[in-house]
């Protein structure tokens, strides 16, 4: 009835695989071009911090405090004269690792917990069940900041949690949840299902289903929730340095943000203009990608017409 | 103009990412009281789209009618207002669908769609309505249907669901009845169930009855005409006696080919070679050609495309390499029928 | 079942209707009512005085409460007069104190004087005895213990009792402590341990103030909710985060407007009710705000009388040359600048093997820091640079010292840190400053010591905590450097000497672990003087060792702007005294003028 | 009914121990000892004595093994672990460390302002947004749709703090539509919740509109949509009977899910605004590290997610008869 379902069914038609078909079918719409641009261009610079390259001297004087944004000085300089141009580039850093890491911590857990219980049912089922249920129903802003007071000054394998890593360690093992649910769902609809069956006829053992059969056939959710999900990390990110809970010592976009609360009043909008945009910018382009993602991806999308 | 629903070279056209598809391209069929016309064809091929562009439903704004009338009445029903279209839809001309389970509604009880349709286009109370309902479901055959109008889809069975969409469609006497798939996603006792229901139902009211399927069976069961279509474009257009009689376009015959008879002895069944062309880049010349037995290798098969001649009386055909095509005058419709054989 | 297309907006156009027609003020018009509008920006926990040591519960608690003494309204520098008591004590040696009561004074009708109807009965010494006896009780856990630690005979071993006793078992009040008697309703005598010059100054502290006794058995546990006083307020109604309305306590004993005040007063304005019955005004409202912008808003449209100006306001207030903007002045607002008793600082744990035992690097650590610019960026000019730990506000600061330690000289700091290499023996590792606070300002100014200490080739790390996690570290001495500061609970230096005493180390007040033969051997002397130039003298060589020592960089001394109406009358700040309302007036007229209430 | 109810209501069981499991052993994780902020900053160290002792800190963690080993059942399991089941799970929760008010009584005068707020802000918000998706829906592929889903993600990428401090510097102070700040209870709170309310609903307009737009247009691509089509309805009716009924289905399921962006939502709207609600009382519980504070606002909170849950679990049944209730 729609033209997804009838262009899906012309691309299947053609014989090519779901992931290379999702690809070429992302790649053939200029605005998630565009958006994948941006995103590359993110992480660029986010690489390039890390490795030294961009905004190494972020914490250097460049003018006198409080500059408007010019030519000279871009966005215009902080509170200790620092660039704000800098900032906001080194904050792609912060912002994408927080949102990596958590993404992947809150992946490690999440997947396998849903797989298991979807697949493996009876009371490991409950179990797992009754555990994102508990999880779930302290309310998350509480869970974030219990679990960002707890990990503040540990230490995890001798490495010791401060700022960025209780960051990401705080929204990853917070977030798992949502994905744990839905990915149980969708096994819970795979496990029954004729190639499943024929998996267990010729005698696979279960960790080869799960492994290799099962989790191939969801891990299209895991990038779909991954790439929105992405935004609501950058966003707990802000959040969390608001309540002082955040990043310190590094500038992140949350920081700035921060700082330019009670910057405002001073006339000295920039800083929180170059936060917001680069947040805002990042997270369009993602919005963008992720709709595309799940358009190209989600079977449920593609039951065709005839 | 005298025929009841009459379309006369349909163009519709889909904007897709990858490009525009023409899924109905020049398409003409016409259908009358107490006949009934099938269309066949593979997957993809238009069938459906064909009727969809009749009923108003394309899509917008991904999907558009880009040429031709669609006549019913006397009037071209793509020059109508939305408004006036919908007092046709559902009421004169009704559709049901392939998939039984998911073409209800879930939330609302049988009755209450059947009564929101009876009510659309009927003044009645709402008590008449109900009465109109039950006894429409009466007339489906379903059983204890008083107290099934009550009932969610889920509660219902996958032909009793089929039934009740009948049912619905029927509510207003419509004068034209497309069946897309009605029997596709049913099992086979179920099946036979349900062709002979609409078949009953159509000769009782006189209605017009157009019937798309992929199934040979089906059409041989119930239609007059018969329309195949292959790649947006009707190839074989004929009574059903002529057609099963003898096929002319090759695909068609590749059709038959790959149906299994009764009685015959055959190691295995004929599929037709390759695949369904893609609409976004569909051959040159005749669409079948890169597929068809008799001449991937003719030169005029390749560049020019075969327009439908009316190859005999009543058998429209679209093939260069049918005998007296040559000489046939182009036609789109079998003007004239040859045999009319009661459905009795 | 289904939902029509009008039912969905129907919440929102609700929502519209009924917001449609608000705002403005709801303030009442208040029928000649006197009301004096205040601000409240963190939680008042409550309201009983044994249990009260933060400022915000003192500044709302001290309009019901009195003690025996007060500080003068005007008279600068600050002075003691009596309160409650009648006059100053009397008393042969200092280690006996007489006092005598005002009489006259009784508790503000409550419920609970049943044997009177609610009506309140007199103020008599035992209800002094009974209020320290509450500090003292283990079982009540006190903050305020600190004030009568070690100083009155026979209440130190009333505290032991109290925490002898079992869970259950009822602490006796009647039981006699030798050093507070009371040979009648209207005397009462201290007798202390040793010398105290202080003691005065503590009596005027709120913690202090008489309690009834029959207020603590009535209400029990809830007695923080249900102050009875003997002051100039009532509590009416307290809405817990939201806001605090009092009114004026009928029975209040006749004080007067003070007939003198420092030079300038009177040009000021602030005599011209000399000789009046306080207090003036008839209701105090406290609203709570937490943040700066509303606060900051709702002062502007005059809701309320009286204002701090948050540090990214100040360019709108404030002109460069700390002049108030004239469209400031325009509205009728007025500036006041006066020093607080504060000081800020980095403290260095001397009992850490890289920094205690590295006088260098201190220095060097010392002498990074532009104190000018600091104050700039973090205050915009609203501190003093230090040169030492007392602040300006007291007579025994010496403004003729300049501590070269204090002096912001990089090419020095960098040549003492090439000595601390020398000192430590190796490359310094990372200095690691804990930060009381994650809040904005000390992130920013975390970066911008880290920034200064960069700069002479030093690495520092900054340890961000919040305030209970911060004194786990202060309190178990496992601190490297500190960032604190410390604002002096009365007018006398040695609230701030204390603080670098062997004696008090941690968990005690010297957080530094600071330990001097000869500076505690001065604090100990000057610890039972009374005050005069010898005591000065001594504070200034006890000040001197501890700025050669450099235990702490020394940042700043606090300077407070405070914005007010010009309806508010009598308005001067004040630092250590609290219960202040009862002296303020409100030109009720003018206020209507101008904001149209 | 009545027995699907209580079938629920079991199930709840399980979560709430789980709670109580997870807040004992995060605060019994977080560091800082709170017995220092309490006893002030001359503290002797038999206050602190007496204020851990209070806390039930003296007591074993889990076992008093040795009460065990002598027999005495009942003095064994004195610890801070069941006692924390125990007063909890009868919410005889303490009084409050920092205030020494009955947290009880607290979260009861508390709460109404809080719901106050929130309330009439989560319902405008829902009733907004799924409003709005339906008009982006209807316009689905057109400019409309492209420009609203645009200025959704714009809405998302703004934080919250920037519109409650443009909100309230410019509606209510500049412009004077609003009050400033300030609670009252009863009718006067209208006043003062309707700024706060709508700046609530403004920020988080943009992810709601943006999820119940994919929500309704799955729904539209659904084969009863065509059906109903077919039968010659008209779109809006089409689009307000068949779709959006069920897509109540999973706007429902995330109605409970959002409650925690509520409370959020609140905590900062709350502060600004001087509303005495809940999420201030939270914030400042969490600062001073009131352990048996945060623990009761923890299991209330909780305590009403799954209440919310339960109800949830009606309505969907209630909308969608293919759940059946018994």
């Amino acid at each position: 009835m729609t033209e997804a379902a009838l262009t899906s069914d012309i691309a299947v038609g053609k014989g090519r695989s779901l992931w290379a078909d999702a690809w070429r079918r992302l790649l053939s719409r200029k605005l998630v071009v565009a958006s994948l641009i941006v995103i590359a261009v993110f992480v660029m610079v986010a690489l390039g911090v890390y490795a030294g390259l961009i905004a190494r001297d972020w914490s250097e004087p460049v003018g006198p405090r409080y500059q408007r944004p010019s030519l000279e000085h871009g966005f215009g300089t902080d509170f200790l004269g620092r660039s704000v141009w800098r900032k906001t580039l080194y904050g792609a850093k912060i912002s994408l690792t927080v949102a990596f890491l958590a993404s992947l911590i809150s992946i490690c857990i999440g997947l396998p917990l849903g797989a298991i219980a979807g697949y493996f049912k009876g009371w490991i089922d409950e179990l797992i069940v009754w555990l994102f249920t508990t999880v779930n129903s302290i309310p998350y802003i509480i869970l974030i900041l219990a679990f960002a007071f707890v990990l503040q000054g540990k230490t995890l394998f001798g490495y010791p949690l401060r700022g960025i890593s209780v960051v990401y360690l705080v929204i990853g093992l917070t977030s798992w949840v949502g994905l744990c649910r839905l990915i149980r769902g969708e096994v819970l609809k795979h496990r029954d299902r004729d190639y499943v069956m024929a998996a267990r006829a010729y005698g696979c053992s279960r960790s080869r289903i799960i492994l290799g059969h099962v989790i191939p056939n969801v891990a299209h959710l895991v990038i779909i929730n991954f790439s929105l999900r992405f935004v609501s990390f950058i966003h707990a990110e802000v959040i969390l340095s608001f309540l002082g809970l955040g990043v310190k010592g590094e500038p992140s976009w949350g920081v700035m943000i921060d700082d330019a609360r009670q910057e405002l009043y001073r006339g000295c909008w920039w800083q929180l203009a170059a936060a917001t945009l680069a947040i805002g910018l990042l997270c369009l382009a993602l919005n963008i990608v992720g709709d595309a993602l799940r358009d190209a991806l989600d079977p449920k999308l593609r039951q065709g017409l005839e | 103009m005298n025929d009841l629903l009459q379309i006369r070279g349909l163009c519709t056209e889909f904007r897709t990412e990858d490009g525009l598809v023409r899924a109905v391209d020049g398409v003409s069929w016409q259908v009358n009281p107490g006949r009934t016309l099938g269309i066949v064809g593979e997957s993809g091929c238009g069938k459906s789209v064909s009727a969809l562009s009749v009923m108003g439903l394309i899509p917008k704004p991904s999907g558009e009618i880009v040429g031709g009338q669609v006549w019913f009445k006397g009037q071209d029903l793509l020059k109508l207002t939305e408004r006036q279209i919908r007092e046709i839809r559902g009421n004169e001309i009704a559709m049901i669908f392939q998939e039984p389970m998911t073409s209800l509604n879930p939330v609302f009880t049988v009755g209450n769609q059947i009564v929101e349709a009876i009510k659309l286009h009927q003044k009645l109370r709402t008590r008449d309505a109900w009465d109109l309902a039950v006894e429409s479901l009466q007339r489906v055959g379903v059983p204890s249907a008083a107290e099934r109008v009550y009932a969610y889809p889920h509660q219902l069975s996958g032909g009793m669901r089929q039934r009740v969409m009948i049912a619905m469609a029927l509510s207003c006497h419509p004068a034209v009845l497309i069946a897309d798939e009605p029997t596709t996603a049913l099992d086979v006792t179920i099946q036979a169930q349900i062709l002979e229901l609409l078949r009953r139902l159509q000769a009782g009211e006189r209605m017009a009855l157009v019937l798309i399927t992929h199934d040979l069976a089906v059409i041989a069961q119930i239609a007059h005409t018969v329309a195949v279509m292959y790649a947006s474009r009707i190839v074989e257009y004929t009574s059903v006696e002529a057609l099963f009689d003898q096929p002319l376009h090759p695909y068609t015959q590749g059709l038959f080919r790959s149906l299994p008879r009764l009685g015959q002895k055959k190691r295995r069944l004929d599929a037709i070679g390759g695949t369904v062309p893609n609409p976004l880049a569909f051959p040159s010349g005749c669409k079948f050609h890169p597929r068809c037995p008799l001449g991937c290798d003719d030169k005029r098969c390749q560049s020019v495309e075969p327009n439908l001649r009316l190859i005999r009386p009543g058998h429209v055909l679209a093939c260069f390499k049918a005998a007296g095509y040559e000489d046939s005058p182009p036609c789109d419709i079998p003007t004239q029928a040859p045999t009319e054989v009661s459905n009795g | 079942m289904s939902m029509k297309n009008p039912l969905i907006l129907t919440p929102v156009f609700l929502l519209v209707v009924l917001f449609a027609g608000c705002g403005g003020d709801d303030q009442d018009q208040a029928s000649g009512k006197m009301v004096r509008y205040l601000s409240l920006g963190a939680k008042v926990r409550g309201m009983d005085p044994m249990d009260i040591g933060d400022t915000t519960s003192s500044s709302v608690a001290s309009q019901i409460f009195e003690s025996l003494y007060q500080y003068h309204y005007l008279k600068r520098p600050y002075e003691l007069i009596p309160c409650l008591a009648e006059d100053f004590p009397t008393g042969e040696d200092q280690l006996t104190y007489t006092f005598k009561l005002r009489p006259g004074v009784v508790f503000a009708d409550d419920p609970c004087f049943t044997a009177t109807q609610g009506k309140g009965r007199q103020l008599v010494a035992a209800d002094f005895i009974y209020a320290w006896k509450r500090i003292a009780d283990v079982k009540n856990i006190s903050k305020n213990w600190w004030i009568f630690e070690d100083h009155i005979v026979g209440l130190d071993e009333f505290r032991d009792y109290t925490g002898r006793l079992k869970a259950g078992e009822n602490v006796d009040y009647m039981r006699p402590v030798e050093g507070l008697q009371a040979p009648d309703d209207f005397t009462l005598v201290v007798t202390l341990k040793r010398p105290w010059p202080q003691i005065l100054y503590l009596l005027a502290h709120l913690p202090t103030a008489p309690v009834a006794r029959e207020a603590v058995q009535y209400y029990g546990k809830s007695i923080h909710n249900h102050p009875v006083g003997t002051g100039p307020y009532m509590l009416k109604d307290w809405k817990r985060g939201n806001k605090i309305v009092m009114v004026r306590n009928p029975r209040f004993r006749q004080e007067f407007y003070p007939v003198e005040g420092s030079p300038g007063d009177r040009e000021a304005g602030l005599l011209e009710d000399a000789g009046k019955v306080l207090p003036f005004v008839d209701e105090a409202r406290w609203q709570v705000v937490e943040e700066d912008q509303p606060r900051w808003l709702i002062f502007m449209r005059g809701q309320l009388d009286a204002s701090g100006i948050p540090k990214d306001f100040y360019n709108r207030a404030i002109d460069p040359s700390r002049q108030l903007r004239s469209e400031m002045k325009d509205k009728g607002i007025r500036l006041q600048i006066f020093r607080d008793p504060s000081t800020y600082w980095y403290g260095f744990n001397m009992e850490d093997p890289v920094v205690g035992t590295n006088k260098p690097l201190r220095q060097a650590m010392s002498m990074a820091i532009n104190r000018p610019e600091y104050v700039e960026i973090f205050t915009n000019n609203r501190a003093e640079v230090a040169q030492g730990v007392i602040p300006p506000l007291f007579k025994e600061y010496d403004p003729e010292v300049i501590n070269p330690n204090c002096q912001y000289n990089p090419e020095r700091a960098r040549e003492l840190l090439k000595e601390a290499v020398e000192v430590h023996g190796g490359p310094l590792p990372t200095i690691t400053i804990s930060t009381p606070g994650t809040d904005t300002l000390s992130r920013q100014m975390g970066e911008y010591v880290t920034l200064a200490m960069d700069n002479i080739g030093l690495k520092v790390k900054i340890d961000y905590m919040d305030w209970p996690s911060f004194q786990d570290r202060i309190k178990t001495k496992s601190s490297q450097v500190f960032q604190m500061g410390w604002v002096a609970d009365y007018p006398d230096p040695e609230n701030f000497m204390q603080l670098f005493y062997s004696k008090n180390v941690s968990p005690g007040p010297n957080n530094f672990n600071y330990r001097n033969q000869a500076f505690d051997t001065l604090y100990e002397k000057a610890k039972a003087m009374p005050d005069s130039n010898e005591r000065r003298r001594i504070y200034h060589q006890m000040e001197n060792i501890i700025r050669d020592d450099c235990p702490a960089i020394f940042l700043v001394h606090g300077v407070a702007f405070v914005l007010h109406y010009n309806w508010l009358k009598n308005y001067k700040p004040h630092v250590f005294g609290y219960g202040l309302i009862k002296y303020q007036r409100i030109d009720v007229a003018a206020r209507q003028k101008s904001v149209g209430r | 009914m009545v027995s699907y109810i209580i079938r629920r209501l079991l199930y709840a069981i399980p979560t709430i121990l789980g709670v109580l499991l997870i807040t004992f052993i995060l605060f019994n994780l977080i560091p800082g000892d709170p017995s220092y902020d309490i006893a002030g900053k001359s503290a002797s160290a038999e206050t602190i004595a007496e204020i851990r002792r209070e806390l039930g800190f003296d007591k074993p963690r889990f076992l008093d093994t040795e009460a065990l080993s002598q027999g005495r059942i009942a003095a064994a399991f004195d610890s801070q672990f069941f006692n924390h089941f125990r007063n909890t799970l009868t919410l005889n929760f303490p009084r409050s460390l920092t205030s020494h008010e009955p947290i009880w009584d607290e979260i009861k005068s508390r709460a109404p302002a809080s719901l106050t707020l929130a309330a009439p802000m989560f319902i405008g918000l829902i009733a907004t947004s799924i409003a709005i998706a339906l008009v982006v829906a209807f316009a689905r592929g057109s400019w409309v749709d492209t420009i609203l889903v645009f200025i959704c993600v714009v809405g998302m990428s703004i934080p919250m703090l920037s519109y409650i401090l443009f909100g309230q510097h410019y509606l209510a102070y500049e412009l004077g539509w609003f009050p400033i700040l300030g609670y009252e209870s009863g009718m006067q709170a209208f006043k003062y919740i309707a700024l706060p309310c709508l700046l609530g609903i403004a920020s988080g307009l943009g992810s709601y509109v943006r999820f119940y737009r994919t929500v309704m247009l799955d729904e539209m691509r659904s084969d009863y949509v065509r059906t109903a089509f077919a039968k010659g309805l008209s779109s809006p009716r089409v689009l307000f009977k068949h779709v959006l009924k069920n897509a109540m289905i999973p706007i429902i399921t995330t109605l409970v899910l959002s409650i925690p962006f509520l409370f959020l939502g609140s905590l900062l709207l709350e502060r600004f605004f001087s509303i005495p609600g809940m999420g201030s009382y939270f914030l400042d519980a969490f600062n001073s590290r009131d352990f048996p504070v945060i623990n009761a606002m923890v299991f209330t909170t909780s305590l009403l997610y799954v209440l919310g849950q339960l109800v949830t679990d009606i309505c969907y049944a209630l909308v969608d008869p293919r759940i059946s209730l018994r």
